[in-house]
Parts: C-alpha cells; structure tokens; sequence
C-alpha cells in the first residue's frame, strides 16, 4: 500500500479536524478489515488515515427504551451484546454472520455500515470502473454472478454492509458529526443509489463521521435476519433479509422487510411489507411476502439465480421473526 | 511384487535380497506414528523459506503484467532506483527482442530488490512501461469461435488426438445397438493449486556460487533449473528446502522468480528474497485446466456397458496438457473413443495438480454412468459393479482393482440401503441423497534414488536423502524406517531431507515419493546397520548374520541376553563412523491404488446450496508406512476434492481475460464449516510394499458429491463447481421437462 | 496414468535438451509405465528449463512438438540426450 | 474492552509530532465551528518509532505507519511463526492474540498495537514445554505442511480460553477464520475438542 500519515485522534473533535473535504485522501480507520484491502490493492490511496477506534464504543439505553451503539462497537460485543440480543434479533443475527471471528473481533459497527462493495471489478486496480471514475461498468456484459439484482445501474454493486440491512429494518437513525456538527438521518435514507453518489455509497460526507446508531424501541415488533451463503465457514451472503414485523397478537400490524446483497442500497421490500400488514405469520403469508419481494427484480445475465434466493432468505426471515422453524 | 503395472523389467542388482520385517516384528512401521515436526510446525519454529532472513537480504518483488495480451513497447527502471532503499531494478523483457510479448496476465516485466518490502512496492510501481494491448482470449468459446483473432503461433486450438479401443471399432454401431443411450455435455472448471506459501525463493551468492532457500517440492530440479537458467555448474548451486507450505504438483522447479531473485542478487551485491504475491501466485503459478466433453454413452438392456464416444477440449491456458482421458478408465466400456483438441487462451499456463486429468475423467465418466443406471432404472452401484474389470486368471482381481471389494464396504458404512431410489420425496426443501465414484492411481518410484546412512560412534545415526516433505510426511517416514531398521526410537535418528547436496531423490510429484525413498532409506540402513554388526559380531565372538538390531539393543537373534545396548556396539566405532549407501531396489515398493467414495449430501432446493454431510473412503495404498499420516493424505485429498466440486473456480473476466478473483476471498476455498464428517478405511496390504498416496484421495470426490446431489433432487449437474446457480438452474430444468 | 503418459511425454534425442517436464524429475527408467488407455493422456506441463517457463527464449511456446530440430534456440547437447 | 490510552507509548513526540493548524488542543462539546483551528497531531508517512509488546517482551522498532503489525513483527522482529498468506484478512495464517482477541496480523497497523498484549504461537510454550494446544496438533496430526499451523493453534488457543469445554459446533465457528490447503480441518478440530487440548494454563 502507498505510504500515509497516520492520526490518533482521542475524540470525535480531533477526527473531524483531521478529515478533510476532499474524497479519499483522508480516511477514518477503524477495524482496518475493509479499508486495509482497498489500500494494498491501491483502490484506495489516503495520504492520511484518521484512528476512529477511540470513539465511542458503548451501548447504552435511551430514555425511551431503545438504544443507542457507538459506532466503535466491535461486531464481536455487539453480537454477544445481551439487551442487542434481546431487543434487536435482527441486528444481533446479523452481526454473528459476519466474516469471521477474527473479523468480527477487530471490525466495527460503523465499518461495517460504511464498507466499500465487495464488486470484484471495483476492487481490482485494473478495471477503471465507473465507480473510480472509469467510463463503464464491467459487471454489465461481464462476470455479474454475485452483482445487483434490482436497482438498474449504472453501476451494479450490492451493498456489502450486512448490519445495514436490520438497521433499516429496525427504523434506526444514525447520528453524524462533521465540521459543522452533529446530524441525524435514517438508516434508509443514509444509503444512497449510484445516481446520487456513484464514488460512495451513502450521504456522508468526507469530513463526517457517522458516531453511532440510535435505534427506537422495538415495542411489540418481532425481528430476524436470515442471510444465504454458500460457503459456511467463511463467505459474503448472496442474498439475505431483515424483516421487523410490529404485532398485535398474532397479527402484523404493519411490517418492514429489507433485502442485502441484492442492489446497491440495501433493498426495502414495500410491496412485501403490504402483503404482511394484517396477516398471521405463516409459511403462506412469508411466500406471499417474498414473492412480492422479488417482483421486478431485473437480474443481470448471470444472476437469476439470485432472484431465487433473494426470495427464500425473505420467507425465511419471516418465518424465523415468527418463531416457525426454517430449515 | 511383479503386477501388472510394475512388471520385474530388470534384474534386481545383486547384494541381499531385501525385505521388510515381519509384521508382527514392527515397532514402528504400519503404526501411528506423529509427525516428528510437529512441535516445531505447532510452536512457529519451523523455518520456511518464506521465513528465511539472510545477512544484508533485500526484498524482491516483481512488476507483473496487467494485461493478459500485450506487446512491451519500453520499460524504463530508473525511476525505480530513485526511490530510497532499492538496489536492483532490472527490466525482464526486451521490448525490441523476441520476447516483448505478453501472453497471460502476471507475466513478469521487471523486478526490483530493496531494503524493505515497502520499498520494493514503491519502486515497482515506479517503473514506466508502455504496452500495445492486444485483444485477448478470455474463454475456450472464443479461442474456438470462427471469427476469433488467432493469439497462438499455431492456431488457437491443437490438433486433434484420435484415441479408439479397440482399433477400428465402429462406436456409431455399438451406441445404435445400446438398448439406453446417454448424451450431455459436461464441464469442470479451472482450478488454482493455491498453495499457502507462495512461490519463491532467497538466493545468496557466495562469487561465482550459489545457494538458493527455494519453497520447492523437488530440489534436485530446483538445482537442475537454476544451473542452467544462470548457466553455472550444477555443483556451484545449492538449493536447500527444510519446510515448504505446500506445491500440489506447481512447485517442480526454480520458477521465474527465483531465477530473477538470483539475477537481482548478482546486480545488488546481496541476498535478495523474492516470494510471489497471493495475486501473482494464482496467475503465474499453474492451474488444473479444465475439461469439456460431449458425450454419448450407452449401456445394453442388461447393464453392460456398450459404447462411449466423446468429443473433448479444455484449456490449461497459454500451454498445452489440457487433456484428460474419458471414460475414466475404472469401468469397462466395450468400445469407446475419444476425439480431444487443447485450447489455448490467455491465461497462465496449467501445471500438474494433484493427479492431472484425472478428477476431470473421473467427474464426467461417473456422471455418465450414474445417468445410464437412471435410464436402466437400476441402482448406480449395482451398474457399477457389473461393469468393473474382470478379474485375473485367477479369479483374483488385481491388488491394483479392488473395487468390487471396496464399493460393497463403503456402500455398508454410508448405509447406501436407505438411499433414495430416485429423488428425495420427503417435505421441506431439504433433500438428502447419496452417490458413489471410484479412483484409481499408479504412483511407483524412481529406481535412481539414493540415500547415505550414517551410524556415529556415540549411537547417533543421521539418514540423508535429497527428498523434501511437502506436509506428506517425508521426514517422519525417513525417521521411521531408519529408526525400525536400526531397532532404536524415532528421537535418535535424525532425518536429514530438503538439501539438494543429498543424494539423488526425485521431485516429490505423482504420489511417487514413498516408493522411491521407503527402500532407499531401508536399504541405506540395512547397509549401515550390516557394517555395525560386522564390527560387533567378533565381540560376541557371533557371525554378523546371526545378530540383530532391536529394543535399543545389537543382540544375538536366539539369544537376545547375549549382546550390548546400541551405544556400547557404536562405540566400537572408535572415532570413525559407519557410512553406508543405499539404492533403489525393486521389491520393496510397488505402484498402483484403488479406491472408492461415496458422498451423503443435503442440498436445500430453495437456494441451491449443497453441504456435505458426511464422506466415506476405502482406500488402499499397500503397505502403510505411518498410519496418521497416510489417513491425514486421503482427509487431506477428500477435503480438496471438495474444494473442486463445490467452491473453486478461477474466474476470468470475459472481455479482458483478467481474473477477477485472484485472491482467497472470492477463490473460495473450503473451511472448517464446510467439512463433513469424513470415515476412512485405509486398506492395509502389507505384503505390497508401499505406494504413494497423496493424489487418488482427491479424484473421485467431486464426482461422488455430483451423483448425490442427483440423487437428493432428481436433478442432473453436469458441470463444476456445483454452485448454487448451477443446482438451481438444473432443478429449474427439471422442472421443465428433465435434465435428462 | 501416473504423472500422464509416457506416450504423450516421450523426450527424445530429436529434441531439445532443455525440454522439461514433471516425470523427468520424478520417474525412473526401470519402473513401468502403467496401463492401457489411461498412456495417451496429454495432461503434461512442459517447460524450458533456460526460462523456466512454458515460453522459450524465442518467447514462443514450449511444446513436445516445437521444441525440436529446426527451432532457432533448440538444443541438443549429445551428452544430455537421453 | 478498556479504553485505549491517548498517549501511546512510544510515539517520540519531540521528533516525530507534527503540529498540523493553529491553536492548542480544545476542550468541551463539539460546537458548529469546533473542528476549525483543531490540532491535528500526524506521524508518518516515514518511520515511526513505535513499541511492541510480544509474547511480554516490549520490542522497540521504527516503522511506516502503513506497515502491517504482521510484517512488523515478521520482516523487523524477525518473529516468523505467524505467516503471510492472504494478507487480506481471509485466511487466518496470521493470527495473533491481541488483548485475549484474536485479530489478523497482516490487516492491522502495526502502530496501532502500542500499549497491547500481543501473543504469537511462540509465545505459547513454556520452554520446551508445548502448549496443550500444540500438543494437541501434534498428537491428532492437525498439521501437515504446517503453513497454517501457527495460525489455527493461536485460533485454538483463543478459543479455548473462554470457552474450555466448546461443542463441535463452537469450535467449527471459532475456527472459520482460517484456512488449510493441505485438508487438515478433520484433525484440527479433533486435536481443539481433546479435552487435553483445554489444559490448565492461560495466557
């Protein structure tokens, strides 16, 4: 990897001040897993990295009964986290899923919601795409076979971040500071399509910090997160889904439903929420759900299979959010 | 141990004849015995060339060619030098020279040597090149595409290779008169050998004298290449490999790189280590090419094999050696051809991986057959056995065939009678089923090894043979047979391998290894100890013939109170010791193994996904030398088999022949969690000798997991990995009207 | 079919003694090839040893077929001949 | 997990401290316009003097801040047991114990490790007393070309020293973090369930 400057900073204060405007010639460290690979395979090349480890790393519980994760949060503590694990299924789930131990061990919750795609065309220096600025996506007319299966470029990435996928799910907020403060967006609206930020993938600016994720209380709603892999020990999902189902005994009240690894945000499911609102959970309600879904879909010329998958990781998050065992 | 693939074609030397002890006299042979690196290989001690530091060493690193297809136009070094702690920069095309071209990405350009590695980085990426980038082949369907642009010098595509059995048979006959008939067209994929510790090497010269820490699986080629590379004396190089992490056929020779390590050493004045990148190790350092076939097989009403007829390809990238030989010769088709073409495209060119050709053969021929027995209606390995090859004149079969003894017991430890008939009716989208394949392997040895045994006169013997252990075990083979030769424990013999100042033993390549070192080593010590004996005998006023070695002890045969402990015969030696010679004799090895497998597998229809449940072996290997280490090779060998038949798949992108998955993240290799239960049954036959193991265990496991999935869904895949797009998609097909 | 073929990996005196592959360094000249059919196949990985590569000094490629009489940079040293 | 210490050892402020804008260090609540006049302290991009603590030996070196903590305490300490493999966080033949967690090596910043403990397979024997866990390997043949070895012993040892007792299961996904080419996983995971393996003795 290129040579860099490197910062400590103790607080939010000093990382904000040593971050600057610029994209990608100052970047905030934090487990190093994603942005250490970018930079030995020079896609990255920052002439300073900023410590963000130091931030904040507590959970602690808001007055109105949810949440609050500082970003610092290894994947490790937030899995093993016993009021996450209890409150958030969704999340907790996700985060055991991630990488490996080793992985889960160093990386955080703000790395992990923040990671460059895992598009093997954007990670190879050797392919100008068009998200480094080149002129043409290569996954269109090329290996597409773990690429994005809705959201019609032009640049056909997944979102890599598996905590994204529950954080929305979950109705979370994610707090970010900057050198003209601190601001709130929702997990949804963080993540942004190619056509809004084809160099990045969410709202943050180069300067700001995303410092930790507020999540609401979870009342009465059920969540899960079932993710499809193909290699056990160690792979990125192919498909997988976060459902948060708010019950009134044993009706869905209403229902949101998140797919990852299918599209360049994290992909909320409308028509599969509706297709929950009023129902019982049942492996009929779950297909249903998950066939609306994946309705319009668009796959690549390698992916439909993934169409398939997609389908089941949401019948099986539903199923697995309502206590019914899935395979 | 004259059979069939190891005829006596020369009169053994003369000297005495040779054997190995009784087997109920063995302290050590046949047993499990551990690994005798292990502590040193556990606690981190173990010293690898990668882990090699010399006095003064530079890093080395290449600057590798981006493009798959390209002409050099210039290169230009210096600004490599400019940068602080380089020493070497030195450009390896010659851009108005023949060799300007670039036929597979990686290739090397030019190289640098620095104090550090980050230097080294930098000042790769410092030099200027300019390249013509040509249109590259990407894929076997292009290569073989009309309108393709010709790359190779003699067209993209070889000639054709007839083979026909019997000569003039008329194959279109024997499928017309087959009572079912088979035709597909099946495929396996490229894959990487990804050894863990990449190639490389650290060259130091000593004036005109070189010595060379190589990570090599055969040093005696490694000094071969590298004299002839540099155009020295062979005696002028020494190449020394004390531990390797791995080669799986890709580590026969010096390499490039560690011919270029030894020019930039010369250039730098000091020793300069060169140890290839994760990405340069799965371009530049070979591949299993895959394999293509269209097949038409056929079996009568009775489930006999009629006929096979195939049309075949595959590319092993920019170098020929794609091919494979189909039917996978376990099963007797009564006529049957094979029409094969290499194709070349611009990818690194394929090097022997463990068991070349065959787990490709193997996969398509027991898909085929698996589908013949679906078409008779008849259970796979009841077709199977009627199929195998008759036995001997004796009603015997061979030692080298025993499958109709293996399949009935593996088939007994699956529980093959519970398995479906046809697909898994049960509910929930997870299918069970199970399918079967067998192996075979010739290993043998070469009769050119040597090996020289010392006896110390303070009790210490030291074996030395020029073989290298590349985590088969060697060294604790070497140890043991020493050690059970000598009647002593394995810590007081000292095993000395990896030095290519030892005598003669040929790279460690074709499971041959065994059968060249195991009577080398024997005979070696056989020698050392017979002179021990000669010098004792008179003291116990005994003929030599009459003493033997044993329990730590030289003792008389009938009398085992009369004698001395090994150290008080040793110290007749006065100061001078025993130095004894061996060479390779026939009779105490052989070649030839047989195998079987069966995979029991869970395949969840709703996403595609396989896992395997659980694997059964039987496997022979004739005599087994270490047990632990023997079952360690079939574990090993299943294990990588599964790799082949699910995950691994060099990845080329189809419009710039750039692989897109030149790492271990998206090369997916199997880990802990996807390993299955694995139950071996290694089959003991002692009176065979040994014979070398490390490549059948890995040739049928793919083809055993492919019918069991078949088995669990009703659906056919015929070709590898057997991803999950690909289950889905041939369930998908099933349901449309049959994948058959 | 061990280390594949005899018949597809025959070096010969008619060509270069620089020619390599795998059963060079690894077979010996008394035990037999194996088998029948499995003899022809081609799954051989040839090299140079000057290159150490599939690519010879010329920068064309190494094969049993080219690396014969009549290529500019083949060799044929008698004494190596085997 | 503790917080870390601002001031890490090691960093020789009197050379290496950069003092990047105007002002001093501020204090309180991040205001609109706080960031501003900010001191930013950088070192690097040359080398660093840092301090390592391995196996409970303090090593003084000086290193890029882009250098990894594996090549660190590999190409510098010449301590080589762990091994570079992928050196892209996928195969876990770097794995070191840093703080009773298991990280990998080649994807963390060996500057980053001030003030650490920071354990690698040789710092698991006691003399020429293996560690449970190696003899563990050593006895189920969970090694072969041994390449992996120091990595998956040092998963291994991690693993069990919160969880002494792991079913088959736990172990598997404790060890998902590394890979062996040779196939040995049958016997690792043989040589992690030996209840020999958990021993007595803790890091």
């Amino acid at each position: 990897m290129k040579a860099f400057a490197y910062v400590n900073a103790a607080n939010e204060k000093e990382a904000i001040a040593a971050l600057g405007p610029e994209r990608g010639r100052m970047l905030p460290l934090a487990g190093g897993m994603d942005l250490l690979a970018l930079m030995k395979d020079y896609v990255a090349q920052p002439e300073r990295l900023v410590n963000v480890k130091n931030l904040d790393r507590t959970v602690a519980k808001t007055p109105d009964g949810g949440l609050r994760i500082g970003a610092a949060v290894t994947l490790a503590a937030l899995a093993q986290h016993a009021d996450v694990r209890r409150l958030y299924p969704a999340l907790a789930e996700a985060a055991a899923e991630v990488g490996t131990p080793q992985i889960r061990n160093v990386g955080t919750l703000g790395g992990n919601l923040n990671q460059r795609p895992r598009c093997w065309y954007f990670r190879n220096e050797e392919f100008p795409c068009l998200k480094k600025g080149g002129a043409r996506c290569f996954a269109v007319d090329g290996e597409n076979q773990f690429h994005a299966i809705f959201g019609d470029g032009p640049c056909h990435i997944v979102h890599p971040s598996s905590l994204a996928v529950p954080a929305i799910a979950l109705g979370a907020r994610f707090r970010i500071v900057g050198p003209a403060g601190e601001r709130e967006v929702t997990a949804a609206d963080y993540y942004v399509m190619p056509d809004r930020n084809l160099y990045g993938e969410t709202v943050l600016a180069p300067n700001e910090l995303l410092t930790h994720v507020i999540l609401p209380a979870p009342g009465t709603a059920k969540s899960a997160t079932y993710e499809v892999r193909f290699k056990q020990s160690h792979d990125w999902p192919l498909a997988m889904a976060s459902v948060a189902l708010v019950m009134n005994g044993q009706t869905i009240t209403s229902a949101r439903v998140v797919m990852g690894a299918v599209a360049p945000v994290p992909w909320r499911a409308e028509g599969a929420e509706a297709a929950l609102a009023g129902k019982r959970i049942s492996e009929a309600t779950a297909t249903a759900a998950a066939d609306a879904a994946v309705k319009g879909a668009k796959p690549m010329t390698q992916n439909g299979y993934k169409v398939q998958i997609a389908h089941t990781a949401v019948k099986r998050a539903i199923l697995k959010a309502g206590g019914i065992a899935v395979v | 141990m004259a059979d069939e693939q190891n005829p006596p074609a020369a009169p053994p030397p003369s000297g005495p004849a040779r054997t190995w002890p009784p087997v109920a006299d063995r302290a050590l042979l046949g047993k499990p015995i551990r690994r005798i690196d292990g502590p040193d290989k556990s606690q981190g001690k173990a010293k690898y060339t990668y882990d090699i530091v010399r006095p003064g060493m530079l890093y080395g690193r290449l600057l590798s060619s981006p493009h798959p297809y390209a002409v050099v136009k210039s290169i230009d070094v210096t600004p490599a030098l400019k940068v602080p702690g380089v020493k070497a920069a030195i450009a390896l095309k010659d851009p108005a020279g023949p060799t300007a071209k670039i036929w597979y990405q990686g290739e090397e350009v030019a190289a640098v040597a620095a104090t550090t590695e980050e230097a080294a980085e930098d000042a790769v990426r410092a030099i200027k090149v300019e390249y013509e980038i040509l249109p590259a082949l990407a894929t076997v369907e292009q290569s073989m595409s009309a309108n393709a642009p010709v790359n190779f010098p003699k067209g993209n595509v070889s000639a054709e290779r007839l083979t026909l059995r019997p000569d003039k048979a008329d194959v279109e006959a024997a499928l017309k008169a087959s009572a079912h008939i088979v035709e597909g067209t099946y495929s396996t994929q490229v894959q990487t050998h990804t050894s863990l510790e990449t190639h490389g090497g650290i060259c130091e010269w000593n004036g005109e004298k070189l010595t060379a820490w190589v990570s090599t699986q055969a040093v005696h080629a490694t000094r071969d290449g590298l004299s002839r590379a540099l155009q020295m004396q062979q005696s002028d190089v020494h190449v020394i490999t004390d531990y390797m992490g791995g080669g799986f056929g890709s580590k026969l020779g010096p390499d490039v790189q560690v011919v270029i390590a030894a020019k930039l050493a010369k250039e730098a004045g000091a020793p300069v280590k060169l140890m290839l990148t994760r990405k340069e190790e799965h371009l530049i350092t070979g591949n299993r090419p895959s394999a293509y076939a269209k097949v038409k097989a056929g079996v009568d009403a009775q489930g006999k094999l009629t006929a096979f007829d195939a049309e075949t390809w595959g590319t092993g990238g920019a170098g020929q050696g794609a091919g494979f030989n189909i039917p996978y010769p376990v099963y007797a088709f009564g006529v049957l051809r094979q029409r094969h073409k290499d194709v070349f495209i611009n990818a690194g060119p394929q090097r022997a991986m463990r068991a070349p050709g065959h787990p490709q053969a193997c996969f398509i021929t027991e898909v085929v057959v698996d589908e013949l027995a679906d078409r008779l209606r008849m259970d796979p390995l009841e077709l199977r056995m009627r199929n195998l090859p008759p036995a001997g004149p004796d009603g015997q079969d061979l030692p080298t065939q025993q499958w109709r003894k293996y399949f009935p017991m593996a088939a007994d430890k699956i529980g093959w009678s519970r398995r479906h008939a046809t697909a898994d009716t049960g509910s929930g989208p997870i299918k069970r089923g199970m399918g079967c394949a067998a192996n075979r392997w010739a290993g043998g040895g070469s009769n050119r090894t040597r090996a020289a045994c010392e006896i110390l006169p303070d009790g210490g013997v030291v074996m030395r043979i020029g073989t290298q252990d590349i985590g088969t075990g060697t060294r604790t083979l070497v140890a043991m047979i020493t050690a059970e030769t000598m009647g002593l424990p394995l810590t007081a013999v000292k095993a000395a391998i990896g030095d290519s100042e030892y005598p003669w033993a040929p790279g460690s390549g074709g499971s041959t290894t065994v059968g060249s070192i195991s009577p080398t080593v024997r005979i070696a010590a056989e020698n050392a100890r017979d002179a021990l004996f000669a010098k004792v005998a008179p003291s116990l006023r005994v003929e030599p013939a009459a003493l033997v070695a044993k329990d730590g002890r030289v003792q008389v045969k009938d009398n085992p109170a009369k004698g001395m402990t090994w150290k008080e015969a040793c110290r007749l030696l006065g100061v001078q010791p025993i130095s004894a010679d061996g060479a390779w004799q026939q009779g105490l090895s052989s070649s030839g193994t047989s195998g079987v497998q069966f995979a029991d597998v869970e395949v969840d229809i709703e996403t595609g996904i396989t896992r395997v449940k659980r694997v059964v072996c039987v496997q022979d290997c004739g005599m087994i030398v270490d047990r632990i280490t023997a079952e360690s090779q079939v574990y090993g060998g299943i294990i990588m088999g599964i790799g082949f038949a699910l995950f691994e798949h060099r990845i080329l992108d189809r419009n710039t022949a750039k692989m897109v998955n030149p790492n271990m993240e998206f090369y997916l290799l199997p880990g802990m969690s996807d390993i299955p239960e694995i139950d071996i049954t290694l089959i003991d036959q002692p009176e065979r000798g040994p014979v070398g193991l490390g490549e059948p265990p890995t040739i049928s496991t793919a083809a055993a997991i492919a019918n069991a999935i078949a088995n669990a869904t009703g659906a056919r895949v015929r070709s590898l990995p057997l991803t999950p797009a690909a289950v889905l998609a041939a369930l998908h097909e099933e349901r449309s009207g049959g994948t058959r | 079919m061990t280390h594949p073929t005899l018949a597809s990996r025959h070096v010969t005196p008619m060509h270069c003694s620089h020619l390599r592959h795998k059963g060079m360094y690894v077979t010996g000249d008394v035990t037999s090839e194996p088998n029948g059919f499995a003899d022809d196949i081609d799954a051989t990985s040839f090299w140079c040893v000057c290159t150490q590569k599939a690519f010879g000094p010329d920068g064309l490629p190494v094969t049993l077929e080219d690396c014969a009489t009549g290529r500019s940079c083949c060799n044929h040293d008698a004494a190596e001949a085997t | 997990m503790a917080p870390r210490k601002k001031d890490q050892p090691g960093f020789s402020r009197r050379t290496f401290l950069k003092t990047v804008g105007a002002g001093g260090v501020a204090a309180g609540v991040l205001g609109p316009k706080a960031a501003e006049g900010q001191a930013v302290k950088a070192v690097g991009p040359g080398a660093v003097p840092i301090q390592l603590n391995i196996n409970g030996k303090v090593h003084r070196l000086e290193v890029e801040p882009r250098v990894t903590l594996l090549d660190a305490v590999r190409n510098r300490l010449n301590i080589t047991g762990v091994k570079r493999v992928c050196d892209r966080g996928a195969c876990g033949a770097c794995t070191m114990i840093v703080d009773g967690e298991t990280v990998y090596a080649c994807s963390t910043l060996a500057i980053e490790m001030q003030g650490k403990m920071i354990r690698t397979v040789e710092g698991l024997a006691e003399g020429t007393v293996l560690h449970p866990v190696q003899q563990a390997f050593c006895e189920h043949d969970g090694l072969m070309c041994g390449f992996c070895t120091p990595g998956f012993v040092t998963a291994t040892v991690a693993l069990l020293e919160k969880n002494s007792k792991p079913t088959k299961e736990q172990a598997r996904r404790a060890l998902d973090g590394n890979i062996c080419r040779c196939g040995t996983y049958a016997r690792v995971l043989e040589a992690a369930l030996d209840p020999k393996a958990s021993g007595v003795r803790r890091g």
